[in-house]
Parts: structure tokens; C-alpha cells; sequence
């Protein structure tokens, strides 16, 4: 099995899927000739051309909408947004279209579509370039969420979205890119969307997550084993649908539940894991269910000093879960 | 004869009045029946069956693409819709085949004539055009895009990232914008800088034309042309047609309050209907004979089509919950 | 005092806020000589001048780019969605700039800028008439965001807005606009912004909401009067910044709670209001926090079975109160 | 000489050439130190001075208005900005005046110079311009609203949208494009369909004009009458400097992936520095040695504005959490 980058996961997908069926094609901003502005479409230009890695104008609502127009004939097009917080533009398209498109039309029509966006923070990006949208998105009924946090699940769950029969926004979380590598098999698997991982089993306290925040859970996980406290790690993946089984079963194992995400606490994803934990689980718990996330502030700021402040760390997230262990 | 000239025959002329006359008549049924409470809310094409007709018949209605907004009654009639299939929408009935009455009448879509499904959000769908030929260019296909909108909406962002991007592409997409001098209210003068959609062409390299949209035979020859253009690779073309609206914006507007009545009646003289029937019957192709028999057949239509929508069933309440997703 | 409806009581505010404050104006599509299409603007224009109320382009983006402007200026732009649901295309302006002007420029800036919507479903609007989009926005730090359930409140709350230094969406339910009549004071009074209200006290279950849903629980808890289940309603007013203490408070009373709006369950404001009682109430819950709230399919469906199905109303609710007292 | 035919005195001319040379080496000294590991971020005005230095010195800097973009260095500079502002701000620290070091470098905003805070979407800007521009014809002012942005960026939907409210009210705005033929890896053909952005002003019923952006004097020309019609109250001017990016598009950017070394040294010879300096020579209004002297000037204040950077303080962590609101 090779060990690779998160990015190289998120290429090495698109490049077998695009090998694999001809309907698939990739459209952004900077994605062909220089193959995206992080690497991610890096080759794919060379090998499939310009038509299936299409470099489009420097216009969000109109990838989105393309994209849409594409799937509904009946291609796969994968659309990237050079970062998340660019994915504004589009949402009209997103929001309005791409996720009301099979229920409005009494499912005449559909809408394939993958978009693909970097977010979240911790590399000097500022207010702009840091931020974690999927919040704007997790209420939206008709749309799935996938935010990986390996590149073994990078790989599965990216194919899965493209050959999903609905539209599905893919965060990559752009620290991971190139921090995080693994093994990767080179075989063409795939990873159900809707399904959580454990990624640590444990006993006192159960951290629920996703992206980056899941490596800072498991380094917090790490600095507590030493004090002898046992931390479960639930990793999310997808956010929509949510793998509810999961979450109630990563409850039941130590009745101590911590919801982490770089997003910001209010109206964070973090709400609706919990609510769902307070209200299906509530005779299951320890302790009240805590929120640990990025402050109510906009966005992370550029100042290494600021920036710090804002973003969480292994020792903020081992420090709440201490706090719910000795609750 | 101008219809010869331009390739039609003499049945197609008389077909072309037909077809307006159909949605003219469907339309006004609908009023009826929304004055007696039968259906909840109308919205018109009374005003724009000459464009709408003389597009369509512009197309190959075996292969061509059409992303209608929602005055398009003419359109999609020309497409393959029937008057029973816009009172089923009308009276919201499962049976409706753009959406089993789940969306508001003149929300077309319909796979069975390549019609895509279409929203409230003004002007989405001139991306989605945009799209689907970007689809029919990687799939070397000949077909061409036919999408309409009004001139208030033609001012959204949207429309110009999209011819933008069909520019780029030269794709053969035919954008056109119908120009009936107002957006609910608001008058030309205060939503179209410039005063003309038309002009607006140029800036994204492309023709952009003006015709007189009361006239389905120069409706016909600049979509035509724009058609020829597209499928010989030449890329999109704006066509702005200049007609009225002859009624109120819809069934909830009160169009009193902000145009005056004299204002209507002088639309009402160049009314494409009475013009071009005088057209047909000054060159001999109707008679107050055959007028009058279309007519009738029409009425008998309209009529069927009513009963059969009244009576149809509403959809079962548990279809709510369906499709959201894939099934 | 005056008995008025919901939409005079949003009329007189602007009124009075305009004959107060110079540097107030209105802006949106149909707002001007029509007075919006559901009139909420209605007389501004005569009493005003169109300089002042401004019938605007079909363009939401601009119409919301362009009070921020002004807002920066130094004018107090009230900008008007016609429904919320077209409120998507703006939302870049929304979250990108109005919400993080003040942050992202030190304090140097700011942006008191007051964008109304009609929300909300039940008056056969369909998908794109019917939406509740709060949610959205209420985790996008940087927004304040009100939501009123009668005439008293939309009129201390839309001044209180208006006067605000930073951006307010002021979401109106348009169900209410005409059904909803009450007691409004001629007096120039505001009501906090943050600030929930107990609208009707009781001793068995607690039901928190906002918007339309608040007379709907409140019939419902008229209903279970007479059956001894005793009901307290707590109307939240405004979203955020959230009333913390009134929440808990109000979890407090009966140890019960029941978490209500029109919007989908998943990823709704509830989630948020469920998380935070079950993290800093746990000890004084008797039960789990319940939610009850719209389906998680895209948006109202337009025929009568369908939207039925979907919306809320007093029977759904008191069945889940009583649901919640015989726990 | 043309500058005297332009109405530009002897000493405004030499000011030009050396706010043009200030912007430069400003810029050059944030490369440096972007290499040595000091700044995060470069992004660069290198090959746009000619266009902001023109552009600047047609405005009234004590009343007018600009809403820039993030390569405007050179524009800010004329507006009252200094080197020191711009290290400042590279280096992230508490005294940075756009942002206190809360955003990247390039996101201008100054109340002192009526320079409005900027983001990092692309184009949202040229509504806010629009905005302001409405304001003062409320105020009956007089001033005019300069706005910027890349010729990628023009496809935005927002600028559109802008130009047209601004058509419609014929406010004096002026949209000034910096074509410089790429947006990041972009190239003019793949990004702008037509290849002029000027020839967008006509649909709009503004006056287009493309200019020669690496001759400032040219730029005056064209900017000036803006400015002149913007006061008249005849309404926007679209403005399109054509130049070329002489550097990478950042300093996270490798610009030899998508263009060749001789296209950018072909370029290099139309520097605008260069050129200008030679008019300025051949028309005895400089000399080596004030030329040198300049230099000289220029260095001294750049290396000091580098120093008092440098030593200048971070933002205290605890200023990430302020001025969410006003306070
Ligand atoms: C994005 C958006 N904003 C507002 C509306 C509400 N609305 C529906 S039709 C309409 C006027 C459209 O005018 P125009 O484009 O000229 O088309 P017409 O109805 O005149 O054919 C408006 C404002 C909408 N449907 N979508
Ligand atoms: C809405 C949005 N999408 C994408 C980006 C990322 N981005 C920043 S600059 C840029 C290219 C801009 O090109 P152009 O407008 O030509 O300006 P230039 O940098 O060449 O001056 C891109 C894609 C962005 N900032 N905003
Ligand atoms: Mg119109
Ligand atoms: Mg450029």
C-alpha cells in the first residue's frame, strides 16, 4: 500500500474516476494547465485534456450552475471552488438548484454533481481563506456533506461522491493537505457516504469530529492516555446524511460526549450533534454534552497572534475533555 | 410572403397560429378559474406568444434543449406539452409532469422534451443552458440551448456569467430575453441601464439582437439564425424580444397601481395574436372559417383538458417525504 | 392604542423611523410606486419621495451590495427581499461583506444596514415562496438576526434594527402579515434586540420558538388547558444574539422542553437552542429536549395534501407537548 | 507635452513618476521579504502602477471615494497611504491601519482617506462603490467613487449588476478593470469572452474605453473625464487599463507553470516605470541625478517603514475577540 498526501488521495480519486467513466470531468478556477492553485487536479489536464479539466472564468455562480446544467444532461462534473469561503457566489445555484432539482421535478430530474472546496484555517489564510462553511449547508435538505479526514477516506468517500446520484459538497480541510499522509490501497474502493469511523476506541470521554480537528482529538487522545484517561474518537466524515447509529453508540461507550469543530459554536454543526445526542441519548449521558469550537468571531484572523487564539488545538481539546472526565 | 421567405411552409405558418392561440386561450382559462377559486395563482404568457412561438419553431424539437422561465406556456407547447398538461400543473395535481404538482404553475420541466426543470430564483436557469451545451460539446453533439428569461431578470449576475462563459466556449446557447417593459412594477427605465438588453451582446463578443416581439416571423428569423450559428460552432447569441406584458404580472398583482389603463390599450393594438392572424388572413392561409374552426377545436381542448385536471388526484400526502435523494 | 396587523405595525415602524432619521431609506424591487408586493412599503413613496424608497433592479446582490455602501457611508439603508427565498443570491454580500465590515476593518468600519425578508410558508407560496432561511445566517457571527411573531414586537424590534449599528435581518413570516392583528402603542418605543418573550406563562412543558410557530403553540396550549396540561411559551424574538437567560430560564419553569420551527429539523436554529439547554440545563431537564420541526425535504410543496403534510400547526404541536408532559 | 496638455503641471508629473517608483519598490521590498521568511504573503501591484497612479491623480483625494482591490498599492499611496501603512500590514501587526493586522496585505480600508475596507471575494466591491456613489446623490454631493478590480474578476456577476444600478441612477461611478491579461493562471481568451472588457460599458449605456495601462498619463486622461461626467451627473464610466502582471499573482503562486519567460520579458520592456522615466528624461523634467535622488529618497523611506514594521507590535490575543459588534 502506498502512503500518501490527503491532496494526492484527493487527485489520485478524480484520476481513477475519470479513467474509470468518461462522464466525469473537472471545472474550476486554475485547474487545468496549473492544476488548481493547491495541486489537487495536478496532471489531470496532461492526461485528459483541456475539455475534461476545464479551466472556466473566475466565476463561482456560474462553475456551480454549469456544473448543474452538466449533471442534469447526465455527466458527473466535478466543480472546484478555489476555497471554501469563495463558495458564496454560488450558492444560489447550490441552495436553489442543485439541491431542490430531484425533489422539485418529482424525480424527473437529477443532479450528479460533486464540489469540491479547501476550508478551514491554521494557514495564515485570514478572514478569507480560512473559514469553514459547511454550517451554511447542513440544514439544506438534498444535499450530502463529506468532510474527510484521512487520505484512505479522502480516496473511498471522493469516489463514492462522484458516482453518487446527488449532489455532494466535498470539504477538504487545506491544512490536511500536505500535513497529513497514510496508507492509501491501491485498489478501487470506496467508503459508503453516511457512515461514521471510530478512529480511537475508549472509555472515559468520546470526542465526535471531523476534519482536521479529528488529528487534534487523537493527539489529545495521546497526551491524555498518560494521565490514564481513555478517549473515544468518533470521526463524522459525512455530516449529511448523519450516521446517527454511530453517534448514539460512540454516546453509549463512555456517557461523556464532547462535539468538537473548527466552525464556529453558534450555529455550528456541533448544535445539531448534539441536540440530536440530547434528545436520543439523553439517559445514556454522564454529563451534559459539551461544544468545543471556534469562537463567535467572523473569521480567523491573519496575525500569527490572532490566528492562534481563534483556531483549536490538541491542548485546548485535551483541556475540555480533562474538564468532562472529572466531571 | 414572409414566411416563405424564410422557409416556412404554409402549414407551418398556420400551426405557428395555432400554437398561440392554444396558449393564448390556455392562459385565459386559468384566469377564469383562478376568479372562481378553482386554482390559487396564474402567471402569463398573454404578450408572448409570438416570441415564444416563433422560438420554438426556430428549434428541432427532436434533439434541441429548452431552459424556459416561467411565462413559457408557448414554448413548451411547442416542445410537446398540452394544455392538460398545464392545468394538471395549474390545479397542482399529482399527474402534472413537471413536478406532481410539488411546484407553482409555469414551473416547466419535462424530460420527455429535453424542457429542463426550472425554479422560482430568476435567471439560474441561463447557467444551467449554459451547461448542458458545455454537455453537448464534450459529447460532440449538434444540438443547441434555447433559454428565455424577462428583462429585470436578465439583469442578474447570473445571465452575464453565463453568456460570459458560452462565450468563452462558443456554445451554441440562444439567450433570450423577453422584453415586456416591466418586472412586476418596475418599468424599463429603471431596471435596464442603457434601455437595451440587446446591446448588451457585444461585450461578450456575441450578436446581440432586438426584434419586435409581437411578430413570430422575425422571432423566427433571428432565432433561427441564432440556431444556424450555434450548431455551426459559432457560439451563443442574445436575442431580446420587445413585446407587453397584456395583463397583470400575476394573479396577485394589481397592475392599476403603477400603469395606466391607457397604457394597456395601446399594447393591446399591436397584440401579436390580432396581428397575426390579419397576417394569415390578408395572404389567404385563414379564412373566418378556419379561424373560427380552430377556435373551436381549441376551446374543445381547453376544455377536456380542464375537466380531466379538475378531476384528477391531488397527490397522496405521503409523497412529501419522497425524494429528497436517489430512491 | 391601535389594532393593526403584523405588516402596518412593519409599515409604521419604517414610517416613523424615516420621519425620525433623515439618513433612513428603503430600497428593494417593488417598493416604490407599488409599495412591495405585500404592500409592506405601501404610502412610503408619496410621503417620501422615490429618492428615498427606491425601486431597485431586479439584482438582489446589488440591492444588498449597495446598502452596504451606503451603510458605510454613513445612511441607514432598510434594503427589502421580496421573499426570503431570493435572498441566495445576495448571500455573499450578506456574509462576505455586511457581517464582517466592522471585524475585518478594526472598528473602523461598520455597516447598519437592515435587510427585511417574508419568510415562511402555509399561504401556497410552493418551494420558492415558503422558505424559512434563518438558518443560514444565525451562524454567521457578524448578523444579528429578528424574527417577530406580532405587531407589538415588529414594531419595537424594526426600530430597534433600524437604529442598530450593524447589520440586522429582519425576517418577517408572511403568514402573519395579515392574520396576525395585536396592540401597538402610537408612542416611538424599541424593544431590545436579544431579548426573548414569555408569551404565556405555565407549569408542565416549555415550548420555545419564534415567528409564526409562537401562535400556533399558542393555540395548541389553549387546546391542552382544558385537558390540565399547562403550557409555557417562550418567544425567542430574536435568534441572535440569543437570550440565553431567558432560555434557561424558561427550561427552568417545567423541566420540560419543546423546541419549535416551521424550518427543517436538520441544521435549524433549534439544534442550536436544544445544544446550549442541554449543555448549561442539564440538571434541571425532566426529559429530553424535543424538536419538532419541519420535515428534511427541500421546501414546501405547492398542492394543498403536500403543504399540509409539510407545515406545522397547534394539532402537531399539542400532540407533542402532550407527548412531552405524560413523559 | 502631453502632460501640460492634460492640464498636469510640471511638478505633478514628477509626483506621478514618484509615487509610481514608491509603489514599486515598496512592493519589491515585500518579495524580499516574503523570501527571507519575514511576511507570509506578498501580493503585488508590479506592471498596474501606471494605471493606479494615473487613475489617483484624477481624483480629488480630499473628497472622493475608493473601493480598491489588492493589488492597488500605488492607488492607496495617492489616496494618503505610505510604505509604512503597507509593511504594516505585511507584517500582520496591531498598527496595520486597514485591518489591524486582522486581514492579508492588499486588504485596504482607511476612513482617514475615504478608502473603503475591502475582502478578499473578488468584485464584491464595485457594489459597495455603487452604494456610496447613491449615498452622496442623496447627500446632493459632489464627489465621484473610483472602484477596481481584475479583468477575471469583471465576470463576476456583482460588476454587472453594479454597472447596471449605477446606469440606471447615473451615479458617478468609475469601474476601472487592470487587465493584465491573466487571473492567476487564467489566461485574457479564457476568461473573457469577446476580449474586451470595455466593450461591456455600451450595454449598459456607459462609455467603455480601453486604455493603455502602462502609460499613467493616458490612464489620467480617461480616468479624468470619468471623473468630469461623474460630476456632471451624466452618470458611470467603465474604464480598462490594458498591462500586463510582470510578477508571479502571489507569493504562493509559480508563474513559469502556465506562461513562458520571454512572454514575461516581452512584457518587461513596456514596464511603465521604464517608459515614463524616459519621457519624463526626454523632456528634461528629470535627471540621472534627481532620478537618483529619488531613489535615494524612496530607499530611505521604505528601509524605515521596513524597521519600524518589523519592531512593531502584534495584535494581543485578545483581540480576536472584539468589534463583532459595536461595543
Ligand atoms: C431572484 C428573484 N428575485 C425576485 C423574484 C420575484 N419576481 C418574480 S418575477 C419578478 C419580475 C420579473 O420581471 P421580468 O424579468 O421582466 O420578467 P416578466 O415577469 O416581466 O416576464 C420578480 C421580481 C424572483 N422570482 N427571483
Ligand atoms: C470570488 C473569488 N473567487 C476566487 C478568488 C481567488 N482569486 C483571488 S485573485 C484571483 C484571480 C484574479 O484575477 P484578476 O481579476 O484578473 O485580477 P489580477 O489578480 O490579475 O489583478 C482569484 C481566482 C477570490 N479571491 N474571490
Ligand atoms: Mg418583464
Ligand atoms: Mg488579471
Amino acid at each position: 500500500m502506498a502512503i500518501m498526501s490527503y491532496i494526492e488521495a484527493v487527485t489520485l480519486a478524480m484520476r481513477e474516476e475519470m479513467q474509470r467513466d468518461s462522464q466525469v470531468f473537472v471545472l474550476g478556477e486554475d485547474v487545468g494547465v496549473r492544476g488548481g492553485v493547491f495541486r489537487a487536479t495536478d496532471g489531470l489536464y496532461s492526461e485528459f485534456g483541456e475539455d475534461r479539466v476545464l479551466d472556466t472564468p473566475l466565476t463561482e455562480s456560474a462553475i456551480a450552475g454549469v456544473a448543474i446544467g452538466a449533471a442534469a444532461y447526465g455527466k458527473r462534473p466535478i466543480a472546484e471552488m478555489q476555497f471554501a469561503d469563495f463558495i458564496m457566489p454560488a450558492i444560489n445555484q447550490i441552495i436553489s438548484e442543485a439541491a431542490k432539482i430531484r425533489y422539485r421535478s418529482n424525480n424527473k430530474w437529477s443532479c450528479p454533481m460533486v464540489v469540491r472546496a479547501p476550508y478551514g484555517g491554521g494557514i495564515h489564510g485570514a478572514l478569507y481563506h480560512s473559514q469553514s462553511v459547511e454550517k451554511i449547508f447542513t440544514g439544506v435538505p438534498g444535499l450530502k456533506i463529506v468532510t474527510p479526514s484521512t487520505p484512505y477516506d479522502v480516496k473511498g468517500l471522493l469516489k463514492s461522491a462522484i458516482r453518487d446520484d446527488d449532489p455532494v459538497l466535498f470539504f477538504e480541510h487545506k491544512r490536511c493537505y500536505r500535513l497529513i499522509k497514510g496508507e492509501v490501497p491501491a485498489d478501487d474502493y470506496t467508503i459508503p457516504i453516511g457512515k461514521a469511523d471510530v478512529k480511537r476506541e475508549g472509555t472515559d470521554v468520546t470526542v465526535i469530529t471531523y476534519g482536521m480537528m479529528v488529528h487534534f482529538a487523537l493527539q489529545a487522545a495521546e497526551q491524555l492516555e498518560k494521565d490514564g484517561i481513555s478517549v473515544h474518537v468518533l470521526d463524522l466524515r459525512t455530516l449529511v446524511p448523519l450516521d446517527k447509529e454511530a453517534v448514539l453508540e460512540a454516546v453509549a461507550k463512555t456517557g461523556k460526549v464532547l462535539v468538537v469543530h473548527e466552525d464556529n459554536l453558534t450555529g455550528g454543526f456541533g448544535g445539531e450533534v448534539s441536540a440530536i445526542i440530547a434528545e436520543e441519548a439523553f439517559f445514556e449521558l454522564d454529563a451534559p454534552v459539551r461544544r468545543l469550537a471556534g469562537p463567535d468571531v467572523p473569521a480567523m484572523p491573519y496575525s500569527p497572534t490572532l490566528e492562534k487564539e481563534f483556531i483549536l488545538n490538541p491542548d485546548k481539546i485535551a483541556k475540555a475533555i480533562r474538564e468532562l472526565a472529572e466531571f | 410572403m414572409k414566411h416563405r421567405e424564410l422557409g416556412l411552409t404554409d402549414e407551418q405558418a398556420i400551426s405557428m397560429y395555432r400554437y398561440m392561440t392554444l396558449a393564448r386561450r390556455t392562459d385565459e382559462r386559468t384566469w377564469l378559474l383562478n376568479r372562481a377559486g378553482k386554482i390559487p395563482f396564474v402567471i402569463s404568457c398573454q404578450g408572448h406568444e409570438a416570441a415564444q412561438i416563433g422560438a420554438g419553431f426556430a428549434l428541432d424539437t427532436e434533439k434541441d434543449w429548452l431552459c424556459p422561465y416561467y411565462r413559457d406556456m408557448g414554448l413548451v407547447m411547442v416542445m410537446g406539452q398540452t394544455a392538460q398538461d398545464y392545468l394538471l400543473s395549474s390545479f397542482a395535481k399529482a399527474e402534472d409532469p413537471n413536478s406532481g404538482g410539488r411546484q407553482m404553475p409555469g414551473h416547466f420541466g419535462d424530460h420527455r422534451y429535453r424542457i429542463l426543470t426550472g425554479s422560482s430564483p430568476v435567471t439560474t436557469q441561463m447557467v444551467h443552458a449554459t451547461g448542458i451545451a458545455y454537455a453537448g460539446k464534450l459529447d460532440k453533439k449538434d444540438f443547441v440551448v434555447l433559454t428565455t428569461c424577462g428583462e429585470g431578470s436578465a439583469n442578474q449576475g447570473d445571465l452575464h456569467e453565463a453568456m460570459n462563459f458560452a462565450g468563452v466556449h462558443k456554445l451554441p446557447v440562444i439567450f433570450m430575453v423577453q422584453n415586456n417593459q416591466y418586472a412586476i412594477s418596475v418599468p424599463l427605465e429603471k431596471q435596464v441601464a442603457g434601455g437595451s438588453i440587446a446591446a448588451r451582446g457585444a461585450g461578450y463578443g456575441m450578436p446581440g439582437v432586438s426584434v419586435d416581439g409581437n411578430d413570430p416571423l422575425e422571432v423566427y428569423r433571428a432565432v433561427k439564425e441564432a440556431v444556424e450559428r450555434g450548431r455551426r460552432g459559432e457560439g451563443p447569441t442574445l436575442v431580446e424580444t420587445i413585446s407587453y406584458r397584456l395583463v397583470p404580472h400575476s394573479s396577485d398583482d394589481d397592475d392599476r397601481t403603477y400603469r395606466s389603463r391607457e397604457e394597456v390599450e395601446e399594447a393591446k393594438k399591436k397584440d401579436s395574436l390580432f396581428q397575426y392572424r390579419q397576417y394569415l388572413l390578408d395572404h389567404g392561409l385563414l379564412t373566418e372559417e378556419s379561424d373560427a374552426q380552430i377556435e373551436a377545436e381549441i376551446k374543445k381542448e381547453v376544455d377536456a383538458a380542464t375537466d380531466y385536471a379538475e378531476k384528477a388526484a391531488y397527490p397522496d400526502p405521503s409523497e412529501t417525504y419522497k425524494y429528497v435523494f436517489a430512491e
